[in-house]
C-alpha cells in the first residue's frame, strides 16, 4: 500500500476512533496493519506526567458568552473552599451580567483568568477540584 | 476605510471576505462554532473569536456574542456574508447602534425587499414589471377572488416565506382552500407571519438576475445579468452562468435597465441582486437579495471587478471608482458548487471527513473552498464544500474548461455532486442553452425512471 | 490531537516506514500513540494467503524497455523448464530487438503476456520458479 | 487537430498541457517514471506508460522508449514542455520521422537558436541590438584581441553553454587566461563543445523577455514583455511579472517590434521567448528559448490568451485566430515559484513526503501544481513544486494580492520558497520596482550577514 494511501486510512481511522471516543483502534489486511492508540484526555494535564492524570476530579468552568471577565470584589481566589454553589465572577457582554457559578462545593485549584479580560464562548476560567 | 472588520460568517464566504480585507488591508476577526474550530476561516483570520456550540442558533445566529466579539476585538465593521444574518434587519440595526458599520444596504431597505408583498408594490411603483396579482390577502376567499382575475395557475405566496417555504401552487379552484390552509400554516410555524398574496404562476421560467453596485453618493451599476436557472426540486441553485444564454438583446438591455432604475427608486445602497421571472420576451420582478451571493464570482470574472471589495468600500463611504460606460464584459464563466450531497437520493446532505481532498488548477480556473485533505464537514451548515468557477472566451469553451476541472476535482469521505454535475453539462439540452427552472426537476425525474427500468 | 494532526502524522510516519523497509513504527507522546506495521512485500502474492509468500522463490523477469513483446517459435510456455540462462522473447523499439532472458534456469511459471502486446517500462512478462 | 498527444514531461507542465488538450478535445499520453507513478499528470492523462527508473536519462531523456510509447499508444503529436528534451533539435527530427509532430519550431531553427553564437549572428544580421563582442574565438589570445577591443568588464560564453556553465565574469586582464581555461573546460565537460566566445559585460542590467507566436501561415504576435530580474545567485528566476514596471514607453515598443521582426527573420514558427538584457535605455539580445516557458501564465493573464492551446493549434497547421490589433494586454500579473527549496541555505533543493498541502484560492489566484497532500517529492528532478500567480488591475494589487495568497498556503513535510518570496515582495526597492538581476544576490549577501551579526 502507498503511503498515501495508509495516510488516508489512517486518517479516517484516526477520525473514526476520536469520534468514538475508544481508546484503541486496530485494522489489519494482506499487506498492512494499521494501530492506533489514545489515552482519555485531561483537561490541562501536562504530557509529561499521564500518570497523574486519572486521579484527578477537576472540573473546569467556562465562560458560556463572549464577553469581559468581571471579579467578584473581594476576588473568589486560588485555594479558597466553596461550600456548594457559589458565584464566581460574571462575564459582562453588551451591558448584560451573565453570572458564572460553581454549580457545587470544591476547592479552587486554579484562576485561569483576570478582572477585565475579553473571554470567548467555551473558555475556561475557573479550576474547581472536587471533595 | 475600515480599520478591522469582523466576518460574522463560516465557510467559503468567511474566506472569500477575509481575502477582499486582506487586499484591502483591512484586519480580520472571524467567529466560528466548536465545530469549526478547524476550517480554514478561522485559521486565515488576524484574530478569531468562538462564539457558541454547533447547532446555528447558539453560534452563527446568537447576536450578542456576535456584536460582543467586534467590540471587545475593536471592529469598526461587521460583514454578514450570505445565508446567517445577512438579511436580518435587526441584527444591521443593532450592529449600527454598537458604532459597528454593517456592510450592506440600510436596515429599512433590508427590511421592505425582504418582505416580498412590499418590495412587489414598492417595484411596481417604481414601473418595474411585477407578476400579475394580489397585495396581501385578508382570506382564502379574497385569493380566490385575485385567482379568478388573474386566471389559473396561479401561486399562494407567504409574505415572509423563502426558500420554497409557505409557497404553493395551485392548477385550479379545486386545490386553492387546501393549498391556502397549508401554506399559511407552513408560514406561520417558519416566519411566524401568515399574510399571504396571490400571483399568476409562470410556466417553467428562467430565472435570471441581475448584479448591481450602488454607493452613497447616488452612483449606480449594474454588472450585467447570471442565468441561474439550473435548480434543485427544493429550488436551490447548483450551476451558474453569466452572460444568459440564448437571450435576446432587448430582454437583456430591458433587464439591465430596470434593474438601475429600482435600484435608484428603492433608495438602495451597496451590492443588491434583483431576480427575474423570464418567459420568452417577458419578464417579472420575482425578489431582490440584498447582501453578496453565492454566485457572485461568474459576474467578477465577466466584468473584472471585485464585487466584495466594492462592497467594503461602499460601505466605508468611498465613491464607486467606474461608471456603467467602465464596465466591458469579457468572455462567459459558469459556475458549479461542489456540495456534500448525494444525488442519487434526493441531494441528501452527507457529513464526515474528507480523506482526501485534491481541487483543479490552471488556466481559467477559480476554486473558492474551505475544505482541505482531512478537514471535518460538520452536520450542523450548509452542504456547500467548494464553488469552481470556470472562465473562457465564449461559452462553450467555459464550459469544457469546467468538464476538464471537474475531471481532475477528487474528493474522499464524503459523497459529493462533482460527478452529477458533469453529467448535466454533458446535457446537450444545457448545452443549447435557454433551459428554465423546471429543466433539472424533469431531468431528475428521468434519470430515475432510466435507472429503475 | 485533532484527527487531522494524527493523520498528518500517521501519513508522516508511513511514508518515513515504507521508505525506510522496517515492518513496525510506534510513536508514542502524552496523549497519544500511533503505530503502524507493514509485512514484507511479496511480487503477486494474494493478500489472502501471505502465509505461502516466504516459501516462494520465484523471479519476474521484466521488459526494461518500452515496446511490443515478440514471443519465440515456438513460444516458451508456462510448465517449461529452462536449463540455465535462456532467450524467452524480445522486445521491439522502433525496429530493435531487445532480448528478454531468462539470467539462469528454472521452470516457467507463468507467461504473463501475448504476443504482439505493447509493454511498458518494468512490465512483468515472465515468472521463473527458481530450482 | 491531433487525435491523441504525448505529454513528454513531468509535473505541473506536464499537468498544463494536458489541460490545453482536454480543453481541446484532444486525448493525451502522459509517459512517467517509476518515481513519479503516483503524480497527479499520470492520474490526470487518459493513458500513461512507465518510460524508465527515476534517473532522468533513463526515464524522461530516453527517446527511443518515450518515441515507442507514442507509436504504440497511436499518437500523433508530441508535447515536449520546457527542460528535458524541449530543445533538442535531434528528438525533433525523431519525432518527425516516425511521423509524430513536434509542437514546436523546425529542428534547424532549434538547432540554430540553440547555438548562442549562432543565434547572436542571425540576430545581428536581422537588425537586433547584440552586446558588442565576437563570434567564436579560437584561442586565448583572440579573446584577449577582442576584450580590449571591446573593452573590460567581459563576459566569457560557451556557444553551447546554458544556466551559466561555461560562463565566466572577467573584470579585468590578469584573470583573462585563467577564466577562459576553465570556462572552457566546464563547457568541453558539459556540452562536449568547448567552442567560446567573448561579449562586453552588461553590469546589474534587468532581465526582460519578449514572448511570440508566429503559425505557419507568415502570422506573428508578441504578447508583450515579462520582466524576470528577480533571479536566484544560480541565475535561476523565482519572481516573474508582466508587464515590466518602471519601463520607458520607447524600450517597451522598441522590444516588442524587435521581437517581431527577429521572429519573422529567423523564420520561427510556434511560441518562443526572445530574452533581452535591458540597461537604462539600451536593450540587448540574450538568447531565444525555442519552447513554452516556466513563466507563460502571467502572459496569458495579461492577454487572456492560452499559450499552451496556442501552440497545439499552430502545431496543427491553423493560423492565429488573432492578429496584434486584438490583443490588448488588461492589468498586471505576478507568478512566485514555490520550490522545495531552503532559502536559508542557497536554496538547497529539498525531497520527501508532502505531509500536508493547502494552497491558496479565491479571486485573482491561479494555481499550477502537481503536489497534494501526501505527494512525494522525489530527489530526481527540478525542486519546483507549485506556480502561484496572481492577477489585478494595478501591480500594487497584484502584489497584494500575491502576499494574501502566500499567507494562505500550507506546506509541511519539506522547507519551501513561500515564506522568502514573501519577505522579497514585502522589500522597499522590490515594491518600487524596475531592479536588475544585480538585486536578489545582493539582497541575500545583506540577509545572511544580518543574520550573523
Amino acid at each position: 500500500m502507498t503511503e498515501d494511501l495508509i495516510a488516508t486510512r489512517a486518517r479516517a481511522l484516526a477520525g473514526a476512533l476520536t469520534e468514538s471516543g475508544f481508546a484503541r483502534l486496530r485494522v489489519r489486511d494482506g499487506q498492512t496493519e494499521i494501530e492506533l492508540r489514545r489515552t482519555p484526555r485531561v483537561p490541562a494535564a501536562p504530557a509529561e506526567e499521564p500518570a497523574r492524570a486519572p486521579e484527578r476530579r477537576t472540573d473546569l468552568i467556562a465562560s458560556d458568552v463572549v464577553g469581559v471577565v468581571r471579579l467578584l470584589r473581594p476576588p473568589v481566589g486560588e485555594g479558597q473552599d466553596l461550600d456548594g454553589d457559589r458565584e464566581l465572577a460574571y462575564v459582562e457582554t453588551l451591558g448584560i451580567r451573565n453570572p458564572v457559578r460553581s454549580r457545587s462545593g470544591g476547592r479552587v485549584s486554579a484562576v485561569l483568568v483576570t478582572d477585565g479580560q475579553p473571554v470567548e464562548y467555551g473558555q475556561p476560567l475557573f479550576a474547581i477540584e472536587r471533595r | 476605510m475600515f480599520k478591522k472588520v469582523l466576518i460574522a460568517n463560516r465557510g467559503e464566504i468567511a474566506l472569500r471576505i477575509n481575502r477582499a480585507c486582506h487586499e484591502l488591508g483591512v484586519s480580520t476577526v472571524a467567529i466560528f462554532s466548536e465545530a469549526d474550530r478547524q476550517s480554514l476561516h478561522v485559521r486565515h483570520a488576524d484574530e478569531a473569536f468562538c462564539v457558541g456550540p454547533g447547532p446555528v442558533m447558539r453560534s452563527y445566529l446568537n447576536i450578542p456574542n456576535i456584536i460582543s466579539a467586534a467590540l471587545i476585538s475593536g471592529c469598526d465593521a461587521i460583514h454578514p456574508g450570505y445565508g446567517f444574518l445577512a438579511e436580518n434587519a435587526r441584527f444591521a440595526e443593532i450592529s449600527a447602534d454598537h458604532g459597528l458599520t454593517f456592510i450592506g444596504p440600510r436596515p429599512a431597505v433590508i427590511a421592505s425587499m425582504g418582505d416580498k408583498a412590499t418590495a412587489k408594490r414598492l417595484m411596481a411603483a417604481a414601473g418595474v414589471p411585477t407578476t400579475p396579482g394580489s397585495d396581501i390577502v385578508a382570506s382564502v376567499d379574497e385569493a380566490r377572488e385575485v385567482a379568478a382575475k388573474i386566471g389559473y395557475p396561479v401561486l399562494l405566496k407567504a409574505t415572509a416565506g423563502g426558500g420554497g417555504k409557505g409557497m404553493r401552487e395551485v392548477p385550479s379552484p379545486d386545490e386553492l382552500a387546501t393549498a391556502f390552509a397549508t401554506a399559511q400554516a407552513e408560514a406561520e410555524a417558519s416566519f411566524k407571519d401568515g399574510r399571504m398574496y396571490v400571483e399568476k404562476l409562470i410556466v417553467n421560467p428562467r430565472h435570471i438576475e441581475v448584479q448591481v453596485l450602488a454607493d452613497e453618493h447616488g452612483g449606480v451599476v449594474h454588472l450585467g445579468e447570471r442565468d441561474c436557472s439550473v435548480q434543485k426540486p427544493s429550488h436551490q441553485k447548483l450551476i451558474e452562468e453569466a452572460p444568459a444564454p440564448e437571450l435576446d438583446h432587448a430582454v437583456r438591455d430591458r433587464l439591465h435597465q430596470v434593474a438601475t432604475t429600482a435600484t435608484r427608486a428603492v433608495g438602495y445602497t451597496n451590492a443588491g441582486t434583483l431576480e427575474f421571472l423570464v418567459s420568452g420576451d417577458d419578464v417579472f420582478f420575482m425578489e431582490m437579495n440584498t447582501r453578496i451571493q453565492v454566485e457572485h464570482p461568474v459576474s467578477e470574472l465577466v466584468y473584472g471587478v471585485d464585487l466584495v471589495k466594492e462592497q467594503i468600500r461602499i460601505a466605508a463611504g468611498e465613491p464607486l471608482g467606474f461608471t456603467q460606460e467602465d464596465l466591458h464584459p469579457h468572455g462567459h464563466a459558469i459556475e458549479v458548487r461542489v456540495n456534500a450531497e448525494d444525488a442519487d437520493s434526493n441531494f441528501a446532505p452527507a457529513a464526515g471527513t474528507l480523506s482526501s481532498v485534491v481541487f483543479a488548477g490552471g488556466p481559467g480556473i477559480r476554486v473558492d473552498t474551505h475544505v482541505y485533505s482531512g478537514a471535518m464537514v460538520p452536520p450542523f451548515y450548509d452542504s456547500m464544500l467548494a464553488k469552481i468557477i470556470a472562465v473562457g472566451r465564449t461559452r462553450e469553451s467555459a464550459i469544457l474548461r469546467m468538464e476538464r476541472a471537474l475531471s481532475e476535482t477528487r474528493i474522499e469521505g464524503v459523497k459529493t455532486t462533482v460527478d452529477f454535475c458533469r453529467e448535466v453539462l454533458a446535457d446537450p439540452e444545457f448545452r443549447r442553452g435557454g433551459i428554465g427552472v423546471g429543466w433539472l426537476p424533469a431531468y431528475l425525474a428521468r434519470r430515475t425512471q432510466a435507472a429503475v427500468l
